[in-house]
């Protein structure tokens, strides 16, 4: 035996550049995007363009009244003003115009609104995570607070008590939701933390922020970006029901959630000028979800455990 | 005629995302006639998982066939219809996976299991299979086999869940058996008892087997022909003797050389004496340590009992035991990860904080904790270059160049290529991980460093080269190591002293040359003597020396009174080992034993082995084993 | 388990509390109160100052809390600062429509949902996945008050099969009531339903890929039996979840559906509370609400429990 | 009420405005002849006008069928329901005050007034001293009779520190009640005041029984009883069995509210509620397609308004007002956002709804962009901030509309929606430029006495013009109708133009609204009283069922 560990010593450092070791994990693939992950993406890269150049190319402005009448059918057209390719709203606004403009309303806001919410919940959340204790029974049980009032009526607080302003809104759809973000990131959070690489950079002695920006959240990331899709529809359709409660965005600036709720009375009369906003709301939202439902294929379930819809 | 089982030219691809195809195998082939062990061996990435799932015509999502023949009674499976290949499967071919832990659904009882795939083809009604499986649990010599089928995977042990999942692929009595490197992950003195119990089994049924490993000392003993794989490809096969004797391929030798050698007097390189100091390094004293809080002086659960241990400047300490036995406790205490409930721990003489949170940044600097896992050590979304410049930066404030030159030396160190500093863990091996993360721990330049099994997640050859890369380390830095193992063996070639911890005490303690020959405290020998030796009838042999009998049929017991190894002592004296705590004897200056046994008492036993056995009469869990151990010798 | 239990119950306490604190400073924040609102544009400074020391208005805030605090301890909700009419009164009903409403679309759509949901994950990437993923996407992504008034404008304007208002009362006949309920429980049931369906679908997927499933396949078990058996016991955890907070959504959640068809809810009651600051009002549903959530969350974890060996039976 | 089988013109041809100016105008006992006479004046052909005023007169001479239920469906309702007469503000709460109580006297659709609860009253010669009799034998729910007391405990409720009542200036000036004896009441006047029996018809003063608290039920000595009242869900009334005199035709009677205009629009057209509060104008083709539904629209005095309050900036700069006034799009507003459904405002309230109050020799205002930029340019302004909360339907956009026009002129005119709750707390005459709607009153002089009058705790802008007051309090004694009508005209044009020594009322009123509601085919007997939403709620005593 001990000329077998004697010759070993030796024919060893040859033997490796003959043999290497073999990777046993191929390296990561990158993300290959399905069919409908590509119809996502043509989408929302479709609206994005429309919320640059929106303004700029639709025939009217989002808050001229210039139909002939109320719910004007599609392609109707207005004596000395022009085509109403979608038709007139309930204040005889062109809809077309109105969509184009809205795109930069509503999807400016939803994704600024839910990025906020992520700062804050995640934050937060693997704060709590990582600090435990009496921070995180403190964060716990307000987060549970916000979270067991329904999020219309937090809306309705807030916005009634300072006012209908778009940086209100933003904020307010931000702390609603972050309380949802939170749940999941602490989640997240705990699981890491037990980590053998997040206790060695303790034992090296690093501090709490090394450990939250450097060691926990780069490994949060990517399950929790696949909960932002489904984030972002809850946001437009919140900012849409406070449009139902006569709050949300200030006339007459236009967004889609509005103007489905606006031109909800539409329907009756054989007007589809609640469904456009409606489809163009769908259409954001859907493709949205159809990347990150390819992005979530492996993580989706972790997120089904976590999610707080 | 056709044999029983053949692979033709197996070939078996990934495909990258431009679909251009990975082999994974590459035409590989051999035959498992009728009752017949064929082992196949390699190292992770060897292809020799996927391979043995190709014998069910499963492959994992991603890979594919493209060509070759998997024949079972001559006719391809490969081509068959789905749910032709879904009736061979767990009927005619039966699979035993590595990790029983992970493969027991947590959710339904071990019975249902058991007896699923019997009843699901139809082989067997429920009854029939119920009682078929109560058969093969007597057989595997599992504890009350008639009620162990009501029990969920997690009310059983490790061992038995190992055992059990063979009875989930034999209970259908299939033609071909596969084994999926079963005992890997297995203490040596369980693996035994399961590799007996398999070739038990395989022998009673007759059925042919696979038996997929790294480790060919377990080969040797369970395999009638072996197949080397190395990278898809076979590197040559024979019969077991032919191979194990008479190895031909540079590959197979180097196989060979990497076989861990049976631990004895000797082994251990001889330590030099250039870094030696007097005050000991790193020292602790009568410490008890547990979990779940203290309550009156105590944890909970406590895991260690006075424990008293020196690490001399520079020197190697090998702390050995079974999983449980409370040897990571250890290096958790001194790393300060968990506070010791008493006792202190002392650094160069000073005393430590028992909490990591209390220490001096000097102080962390001076014990590096080295993880067993490298994967789950090393934070996946940082590049090697930040995980070794982080302690640099942190501890000796180097900055940008000097940084990346010292990053390139500590990659040198561990023989690493300096462009690893670009990559992520991910794309590492495993030994590469577990170099860098060794290589993270040096960086602090430590003076102590704890090793938590480094080696015990790695194929042989990968953790032999480890092991040499600690001496070189070692030599160079006279850094002094704490080194954690279940594996006797590998700690005598490395340590300097070895500690033998049992049930969270320590029961021998000394130099390696003298723990490792007689006298040997009765756990000790039960340990050496389990280690796999790399010769056909090895297994047999031990089986019959009486130290195994009961040695391997009972479980470890956490006592608070008497020898916590009583119920597994051949040489136990009733009513003194289960009362009294065993007096600490010194055989030779620095060499400890607990024992109630003299010194005399015990070489008396060693050289004459016909001693009446202690544990007979006790009708202990699994009492029909000691039965079986006592066939005359 | 019990000790979970209890420490559950006492996290949900704290919870009650500190929602009750929170609604309150936010009510007390809003411009304007009971009696401006009340009293409206014809307000005078005197009807103004009369009507708050009429319904206790002018006390200083800390001690109306206290004193709401203190009556609720005792049993007793206190009355509309608005109407006049004891709490109690104006919840009790509409906790039953609410609870009836709710109970009914539970009962539906889980088992729709979880039946679907396994359906999805049974054959992964067929017609019958793409239908049912896209769908439900698309049933989330469009408001709820859409969906209601579009389906108030087919069955009820324009084929007259159901009523287009809610307006349920006790001397009605079973089928009157079945009809009227039809629509709110139809809209409610798509829009948890979509949720769920999807929350199943991932749980399922998610087990999908551990070694157990795995070993299942080797074993030659079939498919359904895989993800019936297999895979659905170890993923009634998370979908409990999933439910419990729809359902809490179904009691706390529902004002538009509940403005849309008229129907005499807790969620609306909330949101009128809140539009005429009647504080006590506010209060109680806000605690009522929050009860719901925690029960329904510690009802979810113990289901979790039932239904994981490990946690029911340990060692 | 279509009736097929027929060419020739009906009542349902003409425009809503039309058939209310006829049906009104037979009712207030204008002869057939007459009536022709404006409709050939109008244009029609004698046999289309005979026949119009036939098909008229028959739908007016209908006789009421018994039994049978309504349900009346209002557009707001919530916990602040109440059944305290004297705290209603809501349309459902007027139409519950309707059904349960009583009023002393009761106004007509040409808003004269005819006894109700007090069989006779009479005023002394210079309107200074008002005497009621009461009814005799008039029971109250619980059984007990009606008397004098319960009168002045029901008046006393409207004055003094404590009374929370919402119409307590409508009778201030009444000095004292004084009871006579157990059926006889008298009111003395601080001033001559000619009004006083059409105040005591508006909702606020119901006749409650002496010594009333309980507000959770209502003991009043109406029509209906109370069968259910639960706040924010609704209230049933049974017929009252001994009721003082004829009494409903229905027996049941529902008031519930569905707040959601499309869901209340929808429950209208598929006929789930027979009379509908509030019908949005622009649903009024669809109603009209509709078979089985009709629109019910009443001309009245109400009226859109912006306020631009006097005290501070912009509002104190009378320039900005008259260019506020020039750039309202009125015809516009009646066209669009009314649909017809309303007359264009010329800012002041007292429109043509108020007969000969109304000063008809007023020039009209026009949009005028030149002179509102040339008036805006004398102001200085640029930029200012409208507060608006949808306090009635279409105020929003007329907002909107402003506001588009504001910018053609350079005025930057930024519209902040807030909620309607809390609006009249916070708001409404506290931020400069804010939105109000009044509804019609009964008289010129109240409306501008409740609005207008420097000491009115309602003077939106805060408009304090002296001269203005001693005008408005003059014409109560004056009694020669020329003078009368000059010194209201006078007034009219203080309001929206002012004078030379004192600004305008900086009020911009560019709209006047009727009252829009829906009424199923099957309902008869809603009156036209102005005062309010179907016929000034009065319906619920005489609405019946075409099919019982």
């Amino acid at each position: 035996m001990t000329d077998a560990t004697q010759n070993n010593a030796d024919d060893n450092d040859l033997d490796t550049t003959i043999y290497d070791e073999l990777p046993d994990a191929p390296p990561k693939k990158r993300l290959k995007l399905s069919w409908t992950g590509k119809i996502g993406v043509a989408v929302v890269a479709f609206w994005l363009v429309i919320v640059v150049i929106g303004p700029w190319i639709s025939p009217f402005h989002e808050a001229d009244i210039i139909g002939d009448d109320s719910f004007m059918g599609i392609w109707t057209s207005t004596e000395g003003e022009g085509v109403h390719i979608l038709g007139t709203d309930y204040l005889e606004r062109d809809i077309f115009s109105r969509i184009m403009w809205g795109a930069r309303m509503t999807i400016g806001i939803s994704v600024l609104a839910t990025l906020l919410a992520y700062l804050i919940g995640v934050t937060a959340g693997i704060a709590a995570a990582v600090k435990r204790g009496w921070i995180d029974m403190v964060l716990s049980r307000v987060n549970d607070a916000i979270l067991s009032l329904p999020t219309i009526m937090l809306g309705l607080l807030i916005v009634v008590a300072l006012g209908s302003s778009i940086p209100i809104l933003i904020g307010t759809a931000a702390i609603i939701y972050a309380s949802s973000v939170f749940r999941i990131a602490r989640a997240f959070g705990q699981e890491i933390m037990v980590m053998d690489y997040v206790e060695s950079a303790q034992a090296r002695g690093e501090t709490i922020w090394w450990i939250i920006f450097r060691e926990v959240l780069p490994n949060a990331a990517m399950p929790l970006a696949t909960d932002f899709g489904l984030r972002l529809v809850f946001v437009v359709l919140f900012i849409s029901s406070l449009s139902f409660l006569g709050l949300g965005i200030q006339p007459p600036a236009a967004d889609w959630g509005s103007m489905v709720r606006q031109n909800l009375e539409g329907l009756q009369y054989g007007s589809l000028a609640p469904v456009w906003p409606a489809l163009a709301i769908a259409s954001f939202t859907i493709a949205i979800n159809l990347i990150v439902d390819d992005i979530s294929a492996k993580s989706g379930g972790d997120l089904a455990r976590k999610m707080i819809s | 005629m056709a044999e029983l089982f053949e692979i033709d030219n197996l070939q078996i691809q990934a495909r990258k995302e431009d679909g251009t195809p990975i082999p994974i195998v590459k035409g590989v082939s051999f035959n498992v006639k009728a009752g017949q062990v064929v082992a196949l061996i390699g190292e992770s990435g060897s292809g020799k998982s996927t391979i043995s799932l190709a014998t069910m015509a499963y492959c994992r999502p991603g890979l594919e066939f493209p060509g070759g023949e998997v024949r079972l009674h001559g006719k391809d499976i490969l081509t068959m219809e789905p749910q032709d290949q879904r009736s061979l499967r767990g009927n005619n071919v039966a699979y035993l996976a590595q990790s029983a832990a992970a493969t027991f659904n947590p959710a339904i009882t071990i019975g249902e299991q058991v007896t699923e795939a019997a009843v699901l083809h139809g082989t067997l009604t429920q009854e029939e299979a119920d009682r078929r499986a109560i058969q093969l649990y007597h057989a595997l010599e599992l504890p009350d086999p008639d009620l162990l089928g009501r029990r969920y995977p997690h009310q059983v042990s490790g061992g038995q869940l190992q055992r059990l999942m063979a009875a989930m692929a034999l209970v259908s009595g299939p033609d071909l058996l596969v084994l999926d490197e079963p005992t890997t992950a297995l203490d040596v003195t369980t693996q035994i008892e399961v590799l007996k119990a398999f070739k038990k089994v395989i022998q009673e049924e007759g059925s042919a087997a696979i038996y997929v490993t790294h480790d060919l000392a377990v080969v040797a003993q369970v395999a009638d022909h072996i197949v080397v794989l190395y990278s898809g490809e076979i590197q040559e096969q024979g019969p077991v003797d032919q191979i194990i004797n008479n190895p031909q391929h540079p590959y197979t030798k180097r196989l060979m050389a990497a076989v861990k050698p049976s631990p004895k007097a000797g082994m251990g390189d001889v330590h030099d004496e250039e870094h030696d100091r007097v005050v000991p390094n790193i020292e602790v004293k009568n410490m008890t340590a547990g979990y779940g809080g203290i309550v009156n002086g105590k944890p909970v659960i406590t895991v260690l009992r006075d424990i008293n241990v020196k690490i001399k400047n520079s020197h190697v300490v090998g702390v050995i035991g079974e999983s449980g036995c409370g040897k990571s406790t250890l290096a958790r205490v001194m790393a300060g990860l968990l506070p010791a409930a008493k006792g202190e721990v002392y650094l160069d003489g000073n005393r430590l904080e028992p909490d990591l949170k209390n220490r001096s940044r000097e102080e962390l600097q001076k014990i590096q904790f080295v993880y067993q896992m490298a994967d789950t050590a090393l934070n996946p979304r940082q590049v090697i270059g930040d995980i070794l410049g982080r302690p640099l930066e942190f501890y000796r404030g180097l900055k940008g160049q000097e940084r990346r030159e010292e990053v390139a030396n500590l990659l040198r160190l561990v023989e690493l290529p300096v462009e690893f500093e670009t990559r992520y863990p991910s794309e590492l091996s495993g030994g590469q991980k577990q170099r860098v993360n060794m290589a993270r721990a040096l960086a602090a330049n430590p003076e102590v460093m704890l090793c938590d099994e480094v080696t015990s997640a790695l194929d042989s050859i990968v953790s032999s080269n480890v092991i040499k890369l600690l001496k070189k380390l070692r030599a160079k830095t006279g850094v002094s190591f704490v080194f954690i193992s279940h594996d006797l063996s590998t700690v005598g070639s490395f340590a300097d002293e070895i500690v033998v911890l049992y049930a969270g005490r320590v029961v021998e303690q000394g130099p390696v040359d003298e723990v490792l020959a007689p006298p040997y405290h009765p756990y000790t020998r039960l340990l050496i003597s389990s280690v796999p030796e790399l010769r056909v009838g090895w297994l047999e042999d031990t089986m019959q020396k009486r130290e195994m009998a009961v040695g391997i049929a009972r479980g470890v017991e956490i006592t608070d009174t008497g020898c916590p190894f009583y119920n597994r002592c051949p040489i136990a004296i009733e009513g003194t080992c289960n009362t009294e705590t065993a007096p600490t004897r010194e055989p030779s200056p620095e060499h400890f034993i607990s024992c109630h046994r003299t010194m005399e008492e015990i070489e008396d036993i060693e050289k004459n082995p016909q001693q009446i056995l202690h544990g007979f009469e006790v009708a202990a869990p699994g009492g029909d084993k000691a039965a079986l151990a006592a066939k005359p010798v | 388990m019990q000790r979970m239990v209890f420490h559950r119950i006492l996290i949900g306490i704290i919870t009650l509390w500190v929602v009750s604190v929170l609604v309150f400073l936010m009510t007390n924040a809003l411009p304007g109160d009971v009696a401006q609102i009340v009293l409206g544009q014809s307000a005078t400074p005197e009807s103004l100052a009369a009507y708050r020391a009429e319904r206790g208005l002018d006390q200083p805030l800390i001690s109306q809390y206290f004193g709401w605090l203190g009556n609720l301890l005792s049993g007793d909700l206190g009355t509309s600062k608005a109407g006049g009419a004891s709490i109690s009164s104006l919840i009790s009903e509409r906790l039953y429509n609410t609870m009836v409403m709710a109970g009914i679309v539970a009962l539906i759509s889980v088992p729709l949902s979880v039946g679907l949901g396994l359906l999805a994950a049974m054959f992964p990437g067929t017609w019958i996945d793409k239908t049912l993923t896209f769908g439900t996407l698309a049933l989330i992504s469009v408001p709820e008050f859409f969906i209601a008034t579009f389906m108030v404008l087919i069955f009820a304007v324009n084929l007259g099969w159901l009523p287009s208002v809610a307006r349920v009362s006790a001397e009605q006949s079973y089928y009157d009531w079945w009809r009227s309920m039809a629509m709110p429980l139809l809209v409610l049931t798509i829009v948890v339903a979509a949720q769920m369906i999807r929350m199943t679908r991932a749980g399922i997927l998610n087990v999908m890929n551990s070694p157990y499933i795995e070993m299942a396949i080797l074993k030659g078990v079939r498919r359904k039996r895989i993800i019936l058996r297999h895979a659905f016991f170890n993923t009634i955890g998370p979908i409990v979840n999933v439910i419990a907070l729809n359902l809490a959504y179904l009691v706390s959640g529902v004002v538009i559906v509940e403005t849309i068809f008229a129907y005499p809810g807790l969620a609306k009651l909330m949101i009128d509370g809140v539009q005429t600051r009647d504080l006590p009002l506010v209060q109680a549903t806000a605690m009522i609400f929050c009860g719901a959530y925690v029960i329904l969350i510690i009802l979810a974890d113990v289901a979790a429990i039932l239904s994981n060996p490990r946690l029911r039976n340990p060692k | 009420m279509k009736n097929p089988n027929d060419n020739l013109p009906t009542i349902e041809n003409l425009s809503v405005v039309d058939q209310q100016r006829i049906e009104s105008g037979l009712r207030h006992g204008a002869t057939r002849r007459e009536v022709m006479g404006w409709l050939i004046a109008a244009g029609a052909t004698i046999a289309g006008a005979g026949s119009i005023v036939t098909s008229a007169t028959n739908a007016l001479a209908m006789s009421p069928k018994k039994g049978g239920k309504i349900t009346f469906a209002s557009d707001l309702h919530g916990p602040n329901d109440t059944l305290d007469p004297g705290l209603n503000t809501s349309t459902i709460d007027y139409t519950r005050g309707r059904s349960f109580y009583n009023s002393l006297c009761q106004i007509n659709d040409d808003l004269s007034t005819r006894p109700e609860l007090a069989e006779e009253y009479s005023a002394n010669a210079d309107n200074t001293e008002w005497t009621f009799k009461l009814r005799k034998g008039v029971k109250f729910h619980d059984g007990s009779d009606f008397t004098a007391d319960d009168v002045l405990f029901t008046m006393s409720r409207h004055y003094g520190e404590k009374s929370t009542s919402t119409a307590k200036t409508l009778v201030a000036d009444v000095k004292e009640w004084k009871k006579v004896d157990s059926h006889t009441v008298k009111a003395i006047m601080k001033g001559p005041n000619a009004d006083l029996p059409v105040i005591l018809g508006t909702p606020q003063f119901k006749m409650l029984k002496n010594g009333t608290t309980d507000f959770q039920t209502a003991n009043g000595t109406g029509p209906f009883t109370l069968e259910e009242f639960k706040p924010g869900v609704r209230s049933i009334g049974r017929k009252n069995k001994n009721y003082w005199r004829e009494g409903a035709h229905v027996d049941e009677i529902e008031i519930t509210a569905i707040t959601d205009k499309v869901a209340r629009t929808s429950a209208f057209l598929s006929g789930d509620i027979d009379l509908m509060q509030a019908l949005d104008p622009k649903a009024i083709k669809k109603v009209e397609a509709t078979d089985g539904v009709g629109v019910w629209s009443v001309a009245s005095g109400a009226y859109f308004g912006i306020c631009a309050m006097t005290h501070t900036a912009p509002g104190n700069n009378p320039h900005f007002v008259k260019a506020m006034q020039y750039i309202q799009r009125r015809k516009k507003i009646v066209k669009s956002i009314l649909k017809g459904q309303g007359t264009v405002g010329n800012d002041h309230p007292i429109n043509v709804a108020y007969g000969a109050d109304h000063c008809s020799e007023m020039v009209q205002k026009e949009h005028d962009l030149d002179k509102a930029k040339f008036h805006l340019q004398k102001s200085g302004i640029t930029a200012a901030e409208l507060n608006v909360a949808e306090v009635a339907p279409g105020i929003t956009d007329i907002s909107l509309l402003a506001q588009r026009e504001a910018q053609k002129i350079g005025l930057d005119l930024q519209i902040k929606k807030v909620p309607n709750d809390g609006y009249w707390g916070a708001v409404w005459m506290k931020t400069p430029l804010n939105v109000v709607t009044w509804n019609m009153r009964p008289t010129a002089n109240v409306m501008l006495n409740l609005a207008f009058a420097p000491d009115a705790p309602w003077n939106d802008t805060l408009w304090k013009s002296e001269a203005f007051g001693k005008l408005l309090i003059e014409v109560r004694g004056v009694t020669d109708a020329a003078k009368r009508h000059e010194m209201y005209c006078t007034m009219q044009k203080m309001i929206a133009e002012g004078t030379d020594d004192f600004p305008g009322s900086g009020m911009i009123i560019p709209a006047h609204r009727n009252y829009v509601d829906g009424k199923s085919d099957k309902i008869e007997g809603i009156g036209r009283m102005p005062l309010g939403s179907l016929g000034g709620y009065e319906w619920p005593e005489f609405a019946w069922r075409t099919d019982v």
